[in-house]
């Protein structure tokens, strides 16, 4: 089969099922459904993984047209696909997490009347992802873009006779207009300068772009600068970066945790993806790096805070994610492409298994997510923890684990980037590390550990998930962990990814990861007990367990039993007032600071409900001025007949 | 100068018809009657051009508008027996429901 | 300057003066029946004012059809809907300066363009030519022959005014007889002829005789 | 010769013929019922629309002493103006009927409006312009205060009637300023005269009158108040033709008047218009967020849309006056299904004011809500829909024409837009349905599956076409790339 029919079968075959599970869900019953897209999402994965090693095996891209779009006269517009490794590796990335997915809704979701309408939604999603992946001009991968946004707004709303579902997803519908506006604006300005939308014409251009200034004046703005930031805006409201992040804690709202995973793990790394896709552009521009390096690094440690106070487990692992498509975002604008691209396979892995198990413990638990109500869980669901605890390890980038390899990789990068703001982004990501490390183990130890908190009769209910449940858990943590020591050489270590990304000039060698470009994988996990960002981690997960496992049981049965080392445990207790008010309660300040001052405030209250409360406002101002009256109506109008009258005179 | 003379003559009726269109407010059987003035001052006003040119479709112009203004009164008037019939009052103040 | 000259200056001042004079009256008169009878008598002097510029026809037309038909429409009305015509005009006063502003802020812009152009004459400047001015048949050839096309929409706004006003002010009243164009066309001779005899059988006694 | 100007009016013609067969219906054959005035109007304005389409009427030329020009564009805008009528007709009957409002002289007013826009579409000199707007304005003001128990119908006919005179009054006095300046009433010879005399204060005189008569018409800000008291005001059934078919002819007047015969002034006008489009984008847009009742806040979205449209056009110059034909046209059948939705679910005996009456509307009716959320996503300009594609070509003339802060600003106030738009969807979708009524019961009544059939078509085609936009597309290009004058 020649690729450009297994790129084909690639798109179709989810879209087909999705129409047909839709469509005809009458006709294909429930059963139906389900078998039919997971033969189909199956089916694109294996032809993905064939697509991989075709072009393993041939590095140039490969570009073709199906269908051309027309729009007679300059604008022209194709459908068609750009296949190279990076858009391959998103292709088995997205169609193996789908896949997962997929499976996994069949037991999750076995008692919701929506049965076959959801599973035709997720191979929509499937498709829509697939088309982002693969486009070949910026005008399809907007499509693409469209697609995957409004699958998301119907799964957000996919309950929507709750109100709060119903006011999240329009949430999310908003401001990823936002972005999709500034999208394109972006995409304007690239065509009025190109004339055109294929990525291959964008990138000979590139350079040119780089020095050509905007409105053909001589202002401080480039071309490149102007597009980039424009299509940043776009790809940090799908990534939910600092401001445009509010969406993705409250679209949580969705069935848990299906569309938290498909919103978490694979729609929101669009944005990273078109920021990667498009990295000749972006380092043409100086500026538009900078921004993405600080937006990042700034989303990556402050959204972390945030997951500290959190209770809802959800809410927890969405601010995670947040805050770790702040690395990936890091790694982009340090002009690490390969680390962020590195990052978000890793973290499509690790993140899904942490959803997963969530998802399984939130199943056990009767639909509770209020980790407060938790507790001990290790002893009733064993497969669940380990697994969910696999995930956390490479979350937190424990060495050896998947997380490690990416994460560190972004870390190192950024602190050697040549890219203006480097060294604060540098700070910034290496305190996410510690509180990375904080909010996840204060989960794990919440949820598995300590004692159990729920009522009786749950607590007699709690069993393991079932087989269609754990089976993708154990298969998503095996690339957690192992991932990380398979692709380390090839995707850091120069070939896999040579020639598909943009370089900074200078030739800075930031595609690899320490100046040897021969290092191996387990050198680079003995290099890491002597970097900070491991002790950083340590101390966090100490700080977890101090704060959230080892202190609340112990004053109690200390003070009781041993009335003369109490003063000794005070002492000790005084350090661990210290670890409290200094780290876990300043954390917990910051947090909730951030949460109601910040996150609240600022971006809901300023910028959501401020700029509608600005709109109201000024709607309110002028609506009087349409009173009803006849004589205030023919007034303006003749005022408007003088004024441009005796504009038209004086000029 | 007869054209000057007659195109200022129509400006100055012009502009006292519309401005009488926003003074006026009590009674919408006046605005009709600014409409009426105002197409009248443009009549004159095409036939003073009609005269200057020494042409006929100045004139001819002004039978169009004098047809159209007829067409116009008619349904004017209809609307506002309508309106008469809905309110008992031809009152431009109270003709304020539709705002905001 | 000749004494014709003289006169026609004079008549169009004098005219032209009771022109915007009764057009004002239009605007500020309190009683609406006034301000329509102002109304006519700026219509009267601007049919003057045309018939001084050559436009004889139009004059007449003016004031014999639209005159005679409209503004007795507009009067008539005016009086039908028997407006309370006493009515204080509330707010007038306070509204009035702005208005003369606005007025004479727009006479004077376009009177500005109208000395501008006058200035700028000898440009384009096309001969005037009072002698060759229209008569009624030379108005009728254009009317019916070049522009037929305008001609014919006219008669459709007609006929729409026509319907509208029907449309929007005929009532049905109960009990009041008028003509059905559709029963009368769907009238068969059967039935517009009944024959009545005026004798059935069985009354009593035709003529007199009997007895 | 005459019989070559005949064939040249064959659409203008037919329609005027249609009109009259309308009202001989009414008095000749009373008992026949509405219906057949109905089905008269829609046969004729078919018949129309086939001739035109299969290129049988309006040979290229000028014809009529100058009076009616044809050329392709005209021909589109007919075509466009008369598929948007067909619609109209088709959308209103159910709710004519239920509301027992339906009477031949509706027909007759409908099918003359249509008669007026296709006077405007070719109209080759001032005269039949002005002859033309006047024809469609008098038969909307008489729709719109049809239904003579319905008080605000006869206010917000009054009050467009007082206002649309003094805007043709204006009109009328732009036109004896280029009379005076041109001694002809014919577009050709007034742009001839105009480009001889640049700057002279009776063309800049008559472009500032004519632009305000033009933005009243087309109901720019700040000469748009008529547009949402007319929307409010007026029997559903009418709106529906207010929103959709006179735009047709608003924008062939800007063509023919502003891009054909003024061109040469197009300096002058330029900025104006682009001060009322950018007016139209904030206060419309604005002004729709605040509105509870639908059709208010369809009538302020209009008024934001005119600002897209006059965003193009002020460009100067055939690729933004094409943007803008193009955008009137998708406009136009937008607004048809969003009326025509509305108009269909009163037909149903549901109330379609407010966006509470129209809460849970998804589950009542699946379809109707589809195709309305069809409507609005293009509207909202959301891809793939057609509106999308609209949106997307005034953006790039505007941005090729390098003024970017336009464009930004017009794309904020798209946000804004979104935003109002998918409120009416939230509640279609996400809202309880309103509580059941009294009246619930009695109004579960079908409505006739011609109509819905045709509203499925529309709806779904602005999602075809926006899949398929080349077609239209082109259309356009090449009606506007041989205009005559």
């Amino acid at each position: 089969m020649s690729l450009d029919d297994l790129v084909l079968g690639v798109l179709l075959l989810p879209l087909a099922a999705a129409l047909i599970a839709g469509l005809g869900r009458n006709l294909v019953g429930r059963t139906g459904a389900h078998v039919l897209t997971i033969l189909a999402v199956a089916l694109a994965f294996l032809a993905s993984a064939l697509i991989l090693r075709r072009v393993l095996a041939d590095p140039r891209p490969h570009v073709f047209t199906f269908y051309t779009w027309m729009m007679s006269g300059g604008a022209r517009f194709a459908v068609g696909a750009w296949i190279d490794r990076l858009s391959a590796l998103m292709m088995v990335v997205v169609t193996f997490v789908s896949l997962a997915v997929h499976v996994y809704t069949i037991g999750y979701m076995h008692d919701d009347p929506g049965y076959a309408r959801f599973f035709s939604y997720l191979s929509l999603f499937t498709f829509a992802m697939l088309l982002l992946v693969v486009a070949n001009n910026l005008l399809e991968l907007f499509a693409g873009w469209e697609g995957v946004g409004l699958v998301s707004y119907l799964l957000i709303g996919f309950w929507f006779e709750r109100p709060s579902a119903s006011r999240a997803a329009v949430k999310a519908f908003l401001l990823n207009r936002v972005g999709d506006l500034a999208f394109l604006l972006g995409m304007a300005v690239l065509f009025a300068a190109v004339h055109t939308l294929s990525f291959r014409a964008i990138f000979a251009a590139a350079p040119v772009l780089g020095r050509t200034p905007i409105l053909g004046g001589s202002g401080g703005m480039t071309v490149a600068t102007a597009a980039a930031l424009l299509l940043f805006v776009g790809a940090s409201a799908k990534s939910a970066q600092i401001p445009l992040h509010a969406w993705l804690p409250d679209s949580m709202e969705g069935p848990t945790p299906i569309s938290a995973l498909i919103h978490a793990a694979t729609m929101v790394t669009a944005g990273i993806y078109l920021v990667a896709r498009l990295s000749p552009l972006y380092v043409q521009s100086a500026t538009a790096l900078s921004v993405v390096l600080l937006i990042g690094a700034l989303t990556a440690f402050f959204m972390g805070l945030l997951g500290i106070v959190a209770t809802d487990i959800k809410r927890v692992i969405a601010y995670s994610t947040i805050s770790q498509l702040g690395y990936m975002c890091a790694g982009l604008g340090a002009g690490a492409f390969a680390a962020g691209i590195f990052h978000l396979v890793t973290h499509a892995f690790f993140k899904a298994l942490l959803f997963l198990g969530a998802g399984s413990v939130i199943l056990a638990m009767h639909h509770e997510q209020d980790m407060r109500k938790m507790g001990g869980l290790r002893r009733f669901m064993p497969v669940t923890y380990i697994t969910f605890l696999v995930g956390s390890f490479a979350l937190v980038a424990f060495p050896g684990f998947s997380g490690f390899f990416s994460k560190d990789a972004i870390i190192d990068a950024v602190g050697r980037s040549p890219v203006a703001g480097a060294s604060l982004a540098h700070l910034l990501l290496l305190g996410g590390v510690f509180v990375t490390a904080l909010y996840t183990f204060r989960m794990v130890f919440l949820v598995f550990h300590g004692e159990p908190r729920m009522d009786e009769h749950t607590r007699a209910h709690l069993h393991e998930s079932p087989l269609v449940v754990t089976l993708p858990l154990v298969a998503l943590a095996i690339p957690a962990l192992a991932a990380g020591w398979v692709m380390f050489r090839p995707l850091l270590g120069g070939s896999f990814f040579a020639g598909v990304f943009g370089r900074l000039p200078h030739g800075h060698p930031l595609g690899f990861v320490s100046r040897n470009p021969h290092l191996t994988p387990l050198a680079f996990v003995a290099g890491a007990f002597s970097e900070p960002s491991f002790w950083l981690m340590i101390a966090g997960i100490a700080t977890a367990w101090y704060g959230y496992l080892y202190r609340p049981a112990f004053p109690a049965r200390a003070a009781a039993a041993f009335h003369g080392l109490y003063r000794l445990f005070v002492q000790k207790y005084y350090v661990d007032v210290f670890y409290e008010v200094i780290c876990a309660r300043a954390g917990w300040l910051v947090g909730r600071g951030l949460s109601t001052g910040g996150d609240r405030l600022l971006i809901d209250g300023g910028l959501v409900n401020g700029s509608a409360r600005l709109v109201g406002a000024m709607a309110r101002r002028l609506r009087p001025v349409q009173n009803g009256r006849l004589y205030r109506y023919a007034f303006v109008m003749i005022a408007a007949l003088v004024a441009v009258l005796g504009y038209a005179l004086l000029t | 100068m007869p054209l000057f003379d007659d195109l200022a003559v129509s400006a100055v009726v012009f502009a006292i018809a519309l401005a009488g269109m926003f003074v006026n407010r009590k009674n919408l059987v006046v605005l009709l009657m600014c409409i009426e003035l105002m197409l009248l001052a443009v009549n004159t006003s095409f036939v003073a051009w009609s005269a200057w040119w020494g042409g006929l479709s100045g004139q001819v112009a002004v039978f169009f508008v004098l047809t159209v203004a007829a067409a116009e009164a008619a349904i004017g008037l209809a609307l506002l027996v309508v309106v008469f019939r809905n309110k008992r009052s031809v009152d431009v103040d109270t003709i304020d429901t539709l705002k905001g | 300057m000749t004494a014709a000259h003289l006169l026609v200056e004079g008549v169009f001042g004098f005219f032209a003066t009771v022109l915007v004079i009764s057009a004002l009256g239009v605007v500020v008169a309190r009683n609406p029946v006034h301000a329509a009878l102002f109304l006519i008598l700026s219509f009267f002097n601007a049919a003057v004012l045309w018939v001084l510029l050559g436009a004889e026809f139009l004059g007449i037309v003016l004031v014999l059809v639209y005159v005679g038909a409209v503004m007795v429409l507009l009067l008539f009305v005016v009086m039908m809907l028997d407006i309370d015509l006493v009515v204080i005009r509330r707010g007038f006063v306070r509204h009035a300066p702005l208005a003369a502003v606005v007025a004479l802020l727009l006479a004077f812009e376009i009177g500005y363009v109208f000395w501008a152009r006058h200035l700028g004459l000898v440009s384009l400047a096309p001969p005037l030519r009072p002698g060759t001015l229209p008569n009624t048949r030379a108005l009728g050839l254009r009317l019916y022959r070049d522009d037929l096309y305008p001609f014919e929409i006219a008669g459709f706004l007609l006929l729409v005014g026509v319907v509208a006003a029907i449309v929007l002010t005929l009532t049905h009243r109960e009990g009041v007889r008028r003509q059905d164009p559709s029963a009368q066309v769907r009238v068969e001779p059967a039935r517009r002829i009944r024959l009545v005899d005026p004798f059935p059988k069985g009354t009593p006694g035709k003529g007199g005789e009997g007895g | 010769m005459l019989s070559r100007d005949i064939w040249a009016a064959g659409s203008e013609i037919l329609i005027g013929a249609g009109s009259i067969l309308v009202l001989l219906f009414e008095v000749l054959a009373r008992r026949a019922r509405p219906v057949w005035a109905y089905r008269t109007a829609l046969v004729s304005v078919a018949v129309t629309v086939f001739l035109l389409a299969a290129g049988s009427l309006g040979r290229s030329g000028v014809f009529w002493h100058g009076g009616l020009v044809n050329d392709p564009l005209s021909r589109l805008l007919d075509i466009a103006a008369g598929v948007a009528t067909f619609l109209v007709l088709v959308y209103s009957r159910p709710q004519l009927v239920r509301h027992g409002l339906e009477r031949a002289e509706h027909y007759f007013l409908v099918l003359t409006t249509l008669l007026g826009v296709l006077v405007v579409d070719s109209g080759g000199s001032l005269l039949t312009l002005y002859l033309g707007l006047e024809l469609l304005a008098l038969s909307l003001y008489a729709l719109i205060a049809i239904d003579r128990r319905r008080p605000l119908g006869a206010e917000a006919a009054m009050k467009y009637f007082v206002l649309g005179a003094m805007a043709s009054a204006l009109l009328l006095y732009a036109f004896t300023f280029l009379y005076g300046l041109a001694g002809s009433f014919r577009l050709s010879v007034v742009a001839r005269a105009l480009a001889a005399h640049p700057g002279s204060p009776l063309t800049l005189a008559a472009v500032a009158f004519v632009v305000v008569a033009l933005a009243f018409k087309f109901g720019a800000v700040p000469l748009h108040f008529w547009v949402p008291d007319v929307y409010e005001g007026a029997p559903t059934a009418v709106t529906l033709l207010v929103g959709t078919v006179p735009e047709i002819a608003s924008i062939a007047l800007f063509m023919r008047l502003l891009g054909l015969g003024l061109g040469a002034a197009s300096g002058d006008w330029g900025v104006l218009l682009m001060v009322a489009s950018l007016l139209s984008l904030l206060v419309g847009n604005l002004l729709a967020v605040v509105q509870l009742n639908v059709r208010r806040l369809l009538g302020y979205s209009a008024v934001g849309h005119v600002g897209f449209i006059l965003l193009a056009f002020q460009l100067g110059g055939r690729g933004g006056e094409t943007a803008a034909v193009y955008y009137t046209i998708v406009y136009v059948f937008m607004s048809a299904a969003a009326f025509g939705g509305l108009t269909l679910l009163e037909a149903r005996g549901e109330k379609s004011t407010t966006l509470e009456d129209l809460s849970g509307l998804a589950r009542r009716d699946p379809w109707m809500a589809f195709f309305l959320l069809c409507a609005l996503f293009s509207l909202a300009g959301v891809p793939p829909f057609l509106g999308f594609w609209a949106k997307l070509i005034v953006l790039r003339r505007v941005i090729m024409a390098h003024e970017t802060g336009l464009a930004i600003f017009a794309v904020v106030m798209a946000v804004v837009a979104a935003y109002y738009y998918l409120r009416v969807v939230k509640s279609m979708y996400f809202d309880p349905p309103p509580a059941p009524g009294g009246d619930g019961a009695a109004a579960a009544a079908p409505v006739p599956v011609f109509s819905r059939v045709w509203l499925g078509i529309n709806a779904l085609g602005l999602l075809v076409l926006g899949i398929l936009p080349e077609g239209l597309w082109s259309a356009c290009r090449m009606a506007m790339s041989h205009l005559l004058r």
